[in-house]
């Protein structure tokens, strides 16, 4: 994709990439009730394989996003505790080298892509991901008519042997994208939801261009309580986290859910 | 080499070069006419002869991802006139066509055209950020008024794309097309 | 060597082109048995290939499971090679001259092997042209040289024409001995095959030119092979994986997997095919005390892993080995250590079990099974510990479908080399005469001593 | 007196205090130095005997006699034991074993390696030493003290040989195991994060490189001072010219895949060590001078056969090394030394560049170094240049020999 890159670089007439976007999230974690709509949400967008019984049971469920739980605290004082976990769209991904055909790299806007019709499934990315975000196609889809109706259109149905993980929606950014230049209007802030964020019911999830200094993603980054998983592997990722608000911290335990940035090891 | 190999040899290349040919044949043959359509849409009759433009029956081209193959209504919207007993249409093969058509739109049954022009799954082809971006429908589909059967021009695959998105400047990130 | 009989050359003519000249019952009981398993790998890679990688037990957090330790462990295998060829050839040592071809086209034959399980492992075989080979000119995508899996091939296949080249280049005298020992078609193919060997003075210094030069050029790559196998899990963040001592770890460890291997293969080429005038228990000694000095050397880098990952004050790391220290796996990491130093190096300490040929084939089998537990202990374990921020963790067992591609891998090689031998004399004819004319003995004092050639 | 100038700067060092580590990293880089340089020369006697190559014979005094130097390595040692900060609360190799450990336990395994080579340059000198003996009429003391009642019977020999053997197996696997143990000690103990599982491989390396340069120098010095070319021949430094290219490459490739490992990975805490601090950033020229001495200039000159097979170009080669692998040393020890973070905190977070020596740290250096030098003198003067037995042996088992119409060199196996 070395080419790819430069042949937007020289593209001066009219970039749709334009230079200063580069995607995000925040998730607030003292928002997060952990009510699975963001799973759902984008398990209906993005075409996932449905996790019947007996692929959970072969550990083969696929879940772009889903919900890390956390418990906190002896019995009877224990909480629960919930983190969003899905593609964290690292700047300096471990994933992107190490592809031998170049299935996975990083765009422009600062989306980690994975070319499903490039990949041929060595799995190595997969392996190389401390956030655990990538899935691979165990199985071809067995999708009756019925079925396909349900599909999204503006999204690829993986095939098996492909590697697959969140997208941050890009079907939508390059919908918005081109509706807006139908109207020759560069893209808005608040264009661009990606199908978990459109669903979440208590605004945990904030999408946006981070480079955008006025954008709101780019203003709860700046947070103080902005964290980033495992930042100590130095993979400068895009997805930032606010750590939660708790007043009953200091009298129970030190660490909460956000431990897991501190080390890769903190099991739960 | 003996004559042995030699012989050997020459076989071996009969049959290669037996097989060129043979499949060469098969692509040229294949390659000139389009498939066979349930009813005998004429783009020469409609664009050539009657002038009409390719968006008032492909009307979301402008605007959507898909040009969309018009419904039996729109078709319907000129051959309720022009119809198969209609003094105007003097041509029996037109007449037979158009009877087709009007069977369908009163035993209301969609017609099952054969898609010409098909991309894989993993290929999001935007029509109205092309057509946006001024280039006519010929660029890729040829001149299809002229065509009693339209066939695919242009090959389409992902060299051919990648190399005019290259030649006016058009961004060629992977994820533009793949999803 | 002290112990080769008195052999006149046309007794070794004879004795060694029986395996190509003469076809005994064992040969076709051996080929349908083999064919048969072989048979069976490629229904159960059809089967892999129709219904998709579901049909392995490979899941989630363990992406990696029999494949690569197969590939891991054959390329390890193939560095026997190499170390017995080319590195015995450039400090001229003696004992090497019976067992170079059978090492070599093994180290063909096992690298074919471990590619193959390379493409079997990916999700689309069919569509892993694009991996190795760059051809995609018109949409301007290449491999990317940034990835370990685009080194492996490059390695592989590097390694893989080197050896060839060498295994051939080495034949080429026998093959014009086998050109005039057949008649009719047999010796029409021979002909060609040995490039119009006359045996004159210039063409054996040409010969022998080619051999040293390949072999000093062939170490490079051997090194680099199985380093860049290492580096397979050396460049990935995974702890457990992300290690510096892999690449001589993993060069060591190939060697004496690839090494212990050779001594199986002699074994069953001395009672195959009757060679005991030429294959002598002085040989398997040899081996055996270069063994055990490749053992030890393996026990250090592993001790230095282990180590590393227990005491690195690191929690990831110090929880893989954790997992690899505890029930299920602590029984498997004994067993490999038992098997890779604690069993055979004292047994490799005496002589007489050194020069006892049943003896040295089960550490050899015993080793190697050893090496195999050793990838599988770095693979799975590994990539199955439990990860903060991921349900998904667990186990992983093989299914039927890689077990039997296991085997298949065995038996690929087996019939592989069991054909070759029945194309090509297995003992490079010339080099065993070689030795026969450089060898001499003098008197000192009361004792006669064998004496070799230096130059 | 360079010697005594070392003492004294020395006693600068102890006068500066004990509680501050900083200053110390010089000292311990000649520690390491003489460590690797002096420790592992023994090796190369033992391994082309295993090997049973009979060009050997020469070398075996040269490079044994380098062991002597070990006694000083003990007396560097001592000290810096207590400099090595407590492992309380840490997991070590030790697993916090309650006394003395690791400074009574190194301490130990060290003296152990110099009593070892120490045995094992006896032994082999022990036919020479009664020769002498014999030769002064029983009136040298130390030959007489030394050889006891040697007089060569088969079983004497038997003896001897089976001697050798294990003092040089047990040598050999003992310098690695001590190597790899104060190199662990050192990565794991006195810098946090200083973690690459190559450090003790590559120390080891390390070793056996400056062992084969070491006994090239000191060959080439005895040829040179003794005068002699007769006995040394070029077919020596031709035969262990290709052992050093082998290490030489092996060297490269230690460095190469611990870089590579680090590089590839991008986890800042390995990258700001590795890179930042041992090969590139701060100490890069250190590092690049290192990096020719050890790989660059020997491989350019030994790939080349006419050089291999002379005199000069294997023991340059050798010098190249031996001041690469000093500065190796510098790299390894004085900014570990520097460490002032609190040893708790597991990464470091920056580079640490390295210090000019000041002047103690020179007299040390020096001091170091011709205390080594003269032990070693001292001991080849005491003992004889050459190893006599082994020097007949070899030349009893080869012998020239007319085969068709050349003249070839035959080399005699015994069982």
């Amino acid at each position: 994709m070395k080419q790819a890159a430069e042949g937007t670089e020289q593209d001066t007439s009219k970039p749709v990439a334009s230079i200063g976007r580069r995607w995000g999230m925040v998730v607030d974690l003292d928002r997060c009730t952990g009510c699975q709509a963001c799973v759902v949400a984008c398990h209906a967008e993005n075409n996932i394989a449905l996790n019947l019984e007996d692929v959970v049971l072969q550990q083969r469920a696929i879940n772009w996003i889903r919900i890390e739980r956390y418990w906190e605290g002896e019995y009877p004082n224990v909480k629960a505790r919930f983190l969003p976990m899905f593609c964290q769209h690292c700047n300096n991904a471990p994933c992107e080298p190490v592809c031998p055909v170049y299935a996975t790299y990083h765009n422009q806007e600062g989306l980690n892509v994975q070319v499903y019709n490039r990949c041929i499934g060595t799995r190595y990315c997969a392996n190389n991901c401390p956030y655990h975000a990538r899935f691979f196609n165990f199985w071809e889809r067995d999708l009756d008519d019925t079925h396909r109706e349900y599909l999204n259109p503006e999204v690829t149905v993986r095939t098996k042997g492909i590697m697959e993980k969140c997208t941050f929606c890009v079907q939508r950014i390059r919908r918005s994208e081109w509706e807006r230049r139908q109207a020759d209007e560069e893209l808005q802030e608040g264009d661009v939801q990606p199908a978990c964020v459109q669903a979440c019911p208590t605004d945990t999830l904030v999408f946006g261009n981070l480079e955008d200094e006025n954008s709101r993603v780019a203003q709860l980054a700046e947070n103080k309580r902005h964290y980033r998983v495992m930042e100590n592997l130095g993979t400068d990722t895009n997805v930032i986290y606010l750590k939660k608000v708790d007043p009953h911290a200091s009298e129970t335990a030190p660490a909460h859910a956000g431990t897991a940035a501190d080390s890769g090891g903190n099991s739960a | 080499m003996t004559p042995r190999t030699l012989r050997i040899t020459i076989g071996a290349l009969v049959v290669v070069l037996g097989l060129l040919i043979i499949g060469a044949v098969t692509w040229v043959t294949q390659a000139a006419d389009g498939p066979k359509q349930p009813i005998e849409f004429m783009h020469t009759v409609h664009v050539e002869q009657n002038d009409i433009d390719c968006v008032f029956c492909h009307r979301n081209v402008e605007t959507g991802a898909e040009a969309t193959i018009p419904a039996i209504e729109q078709c319907m919207m000129c051959h309720q006139i022009v119809n198969n007993e209609n003094p105007k249409v003097t041509n029996p093969l037109h007449q037979a066509e158009i009877a087709k058509l009007v069977a369908h739109w009163e035993n209301k049954e969609p017609i099952d055209w054969v898609r010409v022009h098909v991309m894989p799954d993993h290929v999001r082809f935007v029509h109205a950020a092309h057509i946006k971006a001024g280039f006519d429908c010929a660029t890729c589909h040829g001149d299809v008024g002229s065509m009693e059967r339209v066939k695919q021009v242009r090959s389409l695959n992902m060299g051919d794309c990648v190399a005019c998105h290259r030649e006016n400047n058009a961004p060629t990130d992977c994820t533009i097309c793949h999803r | 060597m002290h112990e080769r009989p008195r052999l006149t050359p046309i007794q070794i003519n004879r004795d060694l082109l029986r395996s190509v000249l003469e076809t005994p019952l064992v040969f076709y009981v051996l080929l349908l048995l083999l064919m048969g398993l072989v048979g069976l790998g490629v229904i159960a890679a059809t089967l892999m290939v129709s219904y998709g990688l579901g049909v392995t037990g490979l899941n989630h957090p363990v992406f990696w499971g029999f494949f690569i330790i197969n590939f891991v462990f054959w390329v390890g295998i193939s560095h026997a090679g190499t170390m017995i060829s080319a590195i015995l050839r450039l400090s001229a040592a003696e004992w090497r001259r019976p067992v170079v071809r059978a090492a070599e086209v093994m180290t063909v034959f096992s690298l074919l092997t471990a590619a193959l399980f390379v493409v079997l492992h990916t999700g689309r075989p069919w569509r892993t042209l694009y991996w190795a080979f760059p051809y995609d000119f018109v949409r301007g995508i290449w491999p990317d040289v940034r990835s370990p899996l685009v080194w492996d091939p490059s390695a592989i296949f590097t390694y893989l024409t080197g050896s060839i080249l060498f295994v051939y280049a080495a034949l080429i005298p026998d093959l014009a001995l086998a050109r005039d020992q057949t008649t009719g078609w047999r010796r029409a193919v021979y002909g060609v095959l040995c490039l119009g060997w006359r045996g004159n003075a210039r063409q054996w210094k040409l010969l022998n030119a080619t051999g040293l030069l390949l072999s000093a050029l062939i170490l490079p790559v051997f090194v680099s092979v199985h380093s860049i196998v290492s580096w397979d899990f050396g460049m990935s963040l995974v702890p457990g994986w992300h290690v510096h001592i892999f690449a001589p770890y993993f060069v060591v460890g190939a060697v004496l997997s690839g090494v212990a291997a050779v001594i199986a293969l002699m074994a069953v080429m001395r009672s195959l095919f009757r060679l005991h005038d030429y294959i002598r228990p002085e040989h398997f000694d040899m081996i055996g005390r270069l063994l055990i000095v490749v053992a030890l050397a393996w026990a250090y880098f592993y001790f230095i892993d282990v180590i590393f990952a227990l005491l690195s004050n690191e929690e990831a790391e110090y929880q893989v080995m954790k997992l690899r220290l505890s029930p299920p796996y602590l029984y498997l990491f004994l067993l490999m250590i038992t098997c890779n130093v604690f069993l055979p190096v004292p047994i490799w300490m005496f002589r007489k079990f050194r020069r006892n040929i049943g003896i040295m084939v089960w550490t050899a089998i015993v080793v190697n099974i050893g090496m195999w537990l050793e990838r599988f202990l770095i693979i799975i374990p590994t990539l199955q510990r439990r990860h903060p921020d991921a349900f998904a963790w667990g186990d992983y067992s093989a299914s039927l479908v890689e077990i039997t591609l296991v085997i298949f891998s065995f038996a690929n090689v087996a019939l592989l080399l069991l054909l070759f031998s029945k194309i090509f004399p297995v003992i490079p004819i010339w080099e065993e005469k070689e030795g026969h004319i450089w060898k001499r003995e003098f008197r000192i004092g009361k004792l006669r001593l064998p004496a070799i050639v230096r130059e | 007196m360079l010697f005594v100038g070392g003492v004294a700067g020395f006693a600068m060092r102890l006068g500066s205090g004990l509680e501050d580590r900083g200053p110390w990293g010089y000292y311990a880089a000649v520690f390491g130095f003489l460590f690797t340089v002096g420790q592992a020369a023994p090796m190369v006697s033992f391994v082309p005997r295993l090997a049973r190559a009979r060009w050997h014979g020469p070398l075996t005094r040269a490079s044994q006699v380098v062991a002597v130097a070990g006694l000083l390595n003990v007396l560097l040692f001592l000290p810096l034991l207590w400099l090595v900060p407590s492992n309380a609360e840490r997991v070590t190799v030790w697993f916090n074993w309650p006394w003395g450990a690791p400074h009574f336990f190194d301490t130990i395994f060290v003296l152990m390696l110099v009593v070892n080579g120490f045995a094992f340059l006896w032994v082999q000198a022990i036919p020479d030493l009664a020769a002498l003996r014999v030769q002064s009429g029983g009136t040298h003391r130390l030959a007489r003290l030394l050889s006891g009642s040697f007089i060569g019977t088969p079983k004497q020999w038997k003896v001897q040989r089976i001697g050798l053997a294990v003092l040089g197996g047990c040598y050999v696997m003992n310098f690695i195991f001590v190597q790899s143990l104060i190199s662990l000690d050192y990565v794991m103990t006195l810098v946090p994060g200083w973690k690459s599982s190559m450090f003790p491989a590559f120390y080891s390396i390390n070793g056996l490189l400056a062992a084969t340069a070491t006994t090239i120098v000191v060959l080439a010095l005895i040829r040179r001072f003794y005068g002699l070319q007769r006995y040394i021949t070029v077919d020596q430094f031709w035969n262990i010219a290709k052992i050093m290219l082998a290490l030489n490459l092996a060297w490269a490739y230690h460095w190469w895949a611990d870089f590579l490992t680090t590089w590839y990975g991008r986890v800042p805490r390995e990258t700001v060590v590795t890179l930042g601090m041992r090969s590139f950033g701060e100490n890069t020229w250190l590092f690049v001078i290192a990096f020719i001495c050890c790989f660059v200039l020997p491989l350019l000159i030994l790939m080349w056969n006419p050089w291999r097979k002379s005199v000069a170009g294997p023991t340059v080669v050798a010098v190249l090394s031996l001041i690469g692998i000093f500065i190796q040393r510098i790299i390894d020890y004085v900014p570990t030394y520097l460490v002032t973070q609190d040893p708790l905190d597991h990464e470091l977070h920056e580079a640490i560049a390295i210090p000019w020596p000041g002047l103690p740290d020179v007299l040390i250096i020096v001091g170091g170094l011709a205390g080594a030098i003269f032990l070693i003198t001292w001991a080849v003067k005491a003992l004889g240049p050459l190893s006599n037995w082994e020097m007949q042996e070899c030349m009893l088992l080869r012998r020239n020999e007319k085969f068709l119409n050349a003249e070839v060199p035959y080399v005699i196996k015994p069982q």
